[in-house]
């Protein structure tokens, strides 16, 4: 027999960077008594569009604005719902072997410190930190320089495997990967005004449990405050 | 934590895994048998489209795949509306969507194994058996297809292995909910993308290829059974 | 039953278009390699759709080019022994033998049992067995219980006894013999050997080259001078119905009345009165001028008149000799023949060992 | 933008994925012939790994064989060190290593086709010619090989059909660089990802169907004149 | 060239252990079906591994179980017609027949000619086709066809003309023949046919439930008593080895001497002392009592004293029939036996219708 509506459990569509955090959020709230919470991490857009043709998600949080949008656009989240809950910083990254900080500015010779490898980042169209990254080094005027020489990758956690495996002397990645990999270094953040605001909006989407808004708010409480932290993530707000 | 011992979300992924793998690949079985004996045998309009449909998944980048599913059997596609509606049959978000989509991607690799081996059966048996009146349908059942167990096992190994493989298609048409539609692959997939994940993502691995191998055993064991018994008196 | 076929196929540069009537008994198709007989078999069996023509299987059309008309092959109810065996891998003998059965409809009758056919074909010892161990004849004796007990209605057999040795010849023969006797299933039997084909037809169809070129009763094609060469062989011959009198169990030999005369012959079977059929090669029929012969192993030396002297071919004649009611075909060294003046008219003796009849 | 009008760099997404897919069939064809003869004729140790080998791209996400490959075919990876020493053969990041994820995803395809198809060759043929002098070797190149070319193709079609549709193993090994290792799929996956993309992801996927299918056909004419040539007389 | 067999091998429940030896000619593998005669002929190509034993070739040991030796098939130079043909089914009949050729040491002579095998086989019009569309005996004359083009050191040939009609047969047996006396390479031939036997064969091999039950030479065995039953067919006989001694082309017909007297037969090739090989079955031989018979068709009466008088079987016996300085084998009825008073000691005639030394 189906559930009913009360006794569901929570359903959470993430970008798949929440893991960590999330299953650990989750376990807090089922401890606190809160319902039972279940996460399908995937891509950001494969969710948008899962959401868009009918998914049981309750809540979305997706890795960037744009999916966010997009659901925005075809009424499907409760816009009065939507807020920025996470905030992330962008990283150059480098084996830890070879480390050597680096002034990241507009004087930066990130060409010739790559030399003939390549600098791993996610890919630049299509994912979210490819484009953030591509923006920083555009606003500080890189862009140019270094174009031919980006090794796109499917994910943020591939370019960093590709920095932390040595194919690639340098990667520009998130902060919070960066800090768990022990096989690279940080050598340089970016500007947090060199590239748009990295941003995680969470939001209902439009038929949901009760109790999706609790875990939402538990979600912005401080409660969920050190998971968060504890993977180098900034809550906004 | 123990290598051997599995958390409860990790035999959840298991348990799921062979359940979508099993019946995707059972499920999946008389309809590659039925379109490789019309890829083999058949003379008919549409055997070239129909060709090319089964090879689909294969071509496609899985994503796309995935993203096909969702608008033809997700709950407000055409296909999946009309099942829902009149059998009660609901692939969305259920791990019933999860087989359909691991049946889905191995198709193409059991229809050819199938093909192949219908191919290779000598006609003038199957001819000898009409002479002693055995119907079309009949030296199919009594001849053909005892004929080409090895290859419906040969198909039906590649469609499990590729089903407990198969996340792409999967992960875009159902997502990847625990209990419901995580799959091994899945779960491998998500611990790839945080940190810290790769010694979990190993294990699993490690439990989907041993999985895989004893099922890939089990086909080999049963083919040389069946070849046996062909060849020697 | 009858059996009536006229078709026309091509296949490559091979045209075929050849017909027969066989109204029950054997029919035997005669021909050399690649005249067609397998060909025009597998028109009549279904497995090949000719060009165009027409198959009638005991009054039932069952190939009608003009009307397109094609009943396929497992509505023909044929049993088939093939030139290749083409028994079933995957099935042990004894299921391969039982596969017939499957399918006969149900009111089909017994047919011939399974037992009678397991030992007249000396394959008891294999029925465990599955096809890939089996030696060439046992292949070909599983093939031929195969078909015979597929209850059909039609029996085809393309040389079904060529990988056998003769002591089992010897024991299938009689079988075909039994059968073609006391059912009224037709049998078209594909064979390279006058003897089988004397022992069995009832008409003799001779290929060459895609066409029917002789048709008839045994008794007239194999008396027919020429067939010979034709058939690929020099052993034209005589076939006689003849009645049994009595047996000489003793000496193992029958007495039996035949239209060119009283016959010895080593004992066949059947009382006093049966029907037996003789096959006498006509090399194995000597002429004597004279007085009839003495102190001569042979016990038939039959009186007649020469009838008909035939062209010589390869330095041998072929000599009809008018005998009783009847006639013997005897060939005999053109040498021999000017020596001994022979001539129609010529009053001779036909001398024939008994043992020649054995077959 | 028109339709059929593909921009710079689709065009090169697609000539990349050609080369690719071409190169990862033809160079993988003759080690696939290998071990699907070793498969199924070859009584030696290890038989059960090389299977369980053949199989694994199958069986492992294809993020995962993508992880493997950069482990050991990258540019600090024991094999991939060596071949950049010895034979400056360099896989990561070029369109070269395009090739080696698209052929070791499609090697289980084509080894297990072409492994059917010599298991179908009547051993007593082979046996024939070894009595009329061939060895080995000779029987395998003037006998089996020809018997098994349907097999081949099939095997051939399905790796090329791969080829053309993989990207997680790809992306994975040697990202997607544009003009160097961004293959069509990886170009769809791209769009996929933006919102409004999917109009350019659409108008690439029938592009790469059109190509497979094309490829496809090929071989079925092949195939089917193969066929030909030893049915009729 | 010698041919040195002795082995043992277990298949299921048949148990093979038999073993011959030949130098040179043919050597006929004789036997009823599943005695293990193919087993036999797969042991020496190396088809098979027997269990144990030892096969020597030319002085050339290819399997010795002991010392765990086994040359694989394709060294030991060896041309099989397989029983079930085995053509290459993606080669063209050219390209079949061609095939043995590839391998074939550079040193290894010109062998036989191509055309000239062709012609003799028939298979002129076929050399472009594909081996699907072949006649079963198209098929069996091509496989004959590329085991005798591969320059082979020994020749296997599994009945070879089972499929074949006798106009076809007649043909390729005298080129067997002129193989046999022309090159030293020895032929194992199975055969059911006692009439290629008695041909070709210089020593005959018989076989029984995997043993060897007769061996020695051809007319040796085919004269011994009892090997009817055996060979599955009464059908025992004289092999005569006699010289030429002038032809009759008017009569196409051939004097020729020999160890029992001098014998007319039809017209054989060979310039006069050439030697040929007769065969007279038991059964072509009638007996005579008393004075020389006239005016038969027969050329040939020979006389000589009755030797022996086997055990009867089936109602006849076979009489050995003292003539000249051999003999001759004559089957009669019992009947006439005691009828004409065959006793040994007896002068007799043996009556030999010349025709029935055609074969
Ligand atoms: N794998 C096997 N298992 C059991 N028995 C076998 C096997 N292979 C062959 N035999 C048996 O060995 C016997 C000898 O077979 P073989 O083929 O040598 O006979 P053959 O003398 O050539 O007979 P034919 O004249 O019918 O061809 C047969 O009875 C056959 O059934
Ligand atoms: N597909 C084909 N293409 C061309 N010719 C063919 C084809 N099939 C059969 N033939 C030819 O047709 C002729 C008749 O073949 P068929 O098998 O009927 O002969 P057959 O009388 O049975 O001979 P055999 O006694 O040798 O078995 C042969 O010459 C054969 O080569
Ligand atoms: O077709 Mo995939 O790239 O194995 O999911
Ligand atoms: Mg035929
Ligand atoms: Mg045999």
């Amino acid at each position: 027999a189906p559930a009913s509506a009360q006794d569901r459990p929570v359903t959470v569509f993430a970008a798949a960077s929440l893991k960590n955090a999330l299953d650990e959020i989750g376990a807090a709230y089922a401890a606190e008594g809160g319902v039972p919470v279940v996460v399908s991490y995937a891509a950001s857009s494969a969710l948008a569009k899962q959401i868009e043709s009918g998914a049981p998600a309750d809540i979305f949080i997706s890795a960037d604005l744009a999916w966010m949008d997009y659901l925005g656009e075809r009424n499907l989240i409760r816009a009065e719902t939507r807020a920025n809950l996470l905030g992330n910083r962008l990283v150059l990254v480098a084996p830890k072997a070879e480390a050597t900080p680096v002034e990241i500015g507009p004087g930066l010779d990130l060409a010739g410190l790559v030399g003939d490898g390549r600098i791993a980042m996610g890919e630049v169209s299509s994912v979210p930190a490819g484009r953030y990254g591509k923006a920083a080094l555009e606003s500080l005027g890189l862009w140019a320089a270094i174009e031919s020489k980006v090794a796109g990758a499917e994910s943020v956690r591939a370019a960093l495997l590709l920095v932390s495996r040595g194919e690639a002397p340098y990667g520009i990645v998130y902060r919070t990967d960066a800090a768990a990999d022990p096989e690279v270094a940080i050598v340089g953040t970016f500007p947090e005004d060199s590239h748009p605001p990295i941003i995680y909006p969470a939001a209902l989407t439009t038929e949901v449990v009760p109790a999706a808004a609790g875990f939402l708010a538990f979600l912005r409480s401080p409660k969920a405050l050190p998971a968060f932290e504890a993977q180098g993530f900034s809550v906004l707000d | 934590m123990d290598f051997l011992t599995l958390t409860e979300e990790e035999r959840s992924a298991l348990l799921l895994s062979l359940r979508v793998s099993t019946v995707a690949t059972l499920a999946s079985l008389p309809a590659g048998i039925l379109v490789a004996y019309l890829l083999a045998r058949g003379r008919f309009h549409g055997r070239a489209l129909l060709n090319i449909l089964v090879h689909l998944p294969l071509v496609l980048p899985p994503v796309v795949t995935g993203f096909v599913l969702l608008i033809l059997f997700g709950r407000r596609g055409p296909i999946g509306a009309f099942l829902a509606e009149h059998f009660g049959l609901v692939f969305s978000f259920r791990w019933t969507g999860a087989a359909l989509a691991a049946a889905v991607m191995g198709f193409p690799l059991m229809v050819r194994a199938i093909r192949l081996s219908i191919e290779a059966v000598d006609r003038r048996i199957e001819a000898a058996a009409g002479t002693l009146g055995a119907s079309r349908i009949a030296v199919f059942l009594t001849i053909t297809l005892p004929l080409i167990l090895p290859g419906i096992l040969a198909g039906a190994v590649l469609g499990f292995a590729k089903a407990m493989g198969e996340f792409g298609a999967t992960i875009t048409f159902v997502s990847n909910i625990p209990g419901e539609t995580r799959t091994l692959p899945a779960a491998i997939y998500t611990f790839t993308q945080v940190p810290g994940g790769d010694w979990n993502a190993m294990r699993l691995t490690i439990i989907s290829v041993v999985v895989s191998v004893a099922a890939l055993a089990i086909s080999e064991w049963l083919a040389r059974r069946v070849a046996r018994r062909i060849e020697a008196g | 039953m009858m059996l009536d076929v006229a078709i026309r196929h091509r296949l490559g540069a091979f045209d075929l278009a050849a017909g027969f009537t066989a109204a029950g008994g054997v029919t035997a198709l005669f021909g050399r390699s690649g005249s067609g007989k397998t060909t025009l078999v597998n028109a009549i069996a279904g497995l090949l759709r000719p060009d165009a023509g027409r198959i009638v299987i005991g009054g039932v059309p069952v190939f009608d080019g003009a009307a397109r008309l094609f009943v396929p092959k497992h509505r023909r109810r044929i049993g088939y022994v093939f030139q290749d065996a083409r028994l079933f891998p995957h099935l042990n003998v004894r299921q391969n033998l039982a596969y017939g059965r499957w399918f006969a409809p149900r009111g089909a009758g017994d047919g011939i049992g399974f037992d009678a056919v397991v030992e007249m074909l000396g394959i008891g010892h294999l029925l465990a067995r599955r096809p890939a161990g089996l030696s060439g004849g046992e292949t070909q004796r599983v093939a031929i219980g195969r078909a015979l007990l597929s209850r059909p209605k039609l029996l085809l057999m393309d040389e079904p006894l060529a990988a056998l040795d003769d002591a089992r010849k010897a024991e299938i023969l009689p079988f075909l013999e039994r059968l073609r006797d006391a059912t009224t299933v037709p049998v078209v039997y594909v064979s390279h050997s006058l003897a089988e084909v004397a022992r069995l037809a009832t008409r003799v169809v001779v290929m060459e080259a895609g066409r029917v070129v002789a048709e008839g009763t045994v008794g007239d094609v194999l008396a027919r001078p020429g067939l010979g060469a034709r058939a690929g062989r020099a052993e034209a011959g005589t076939l006689l119905v003849a009645s049994v009198l009595s047996h000489d169990a003793a000496h193992g030999l029958t007495t039996v009345d035949s239209p060119a005369g009283r016959l010895i012959v080593p004992g066949v079977a059947g009382r006093p009165g049966a029907a037996v059929r003789l096959h006498v090669p006509a090399r194995d029929v000597m002429i004597a001028t004279g007085p009839a012969p003495e102190g001569l192993s042979a016990l038939n030396i039959l009186p007649g008149t020469v009838a008909e002297i035939g062209a010589a071919a390869g330095g041998s004649v072929e000599v009809r000799i008018a005998c009783g009611s009847g006639f013997l075909l005897s060939r005999v060294t053109q040498f021999s023949a000017s020596r001994l003046g022979l001539a129609p008219g010529l009053a001779v003796h036909a001398i024939v060992k008994s043992v020649a009849l054995a077959e």
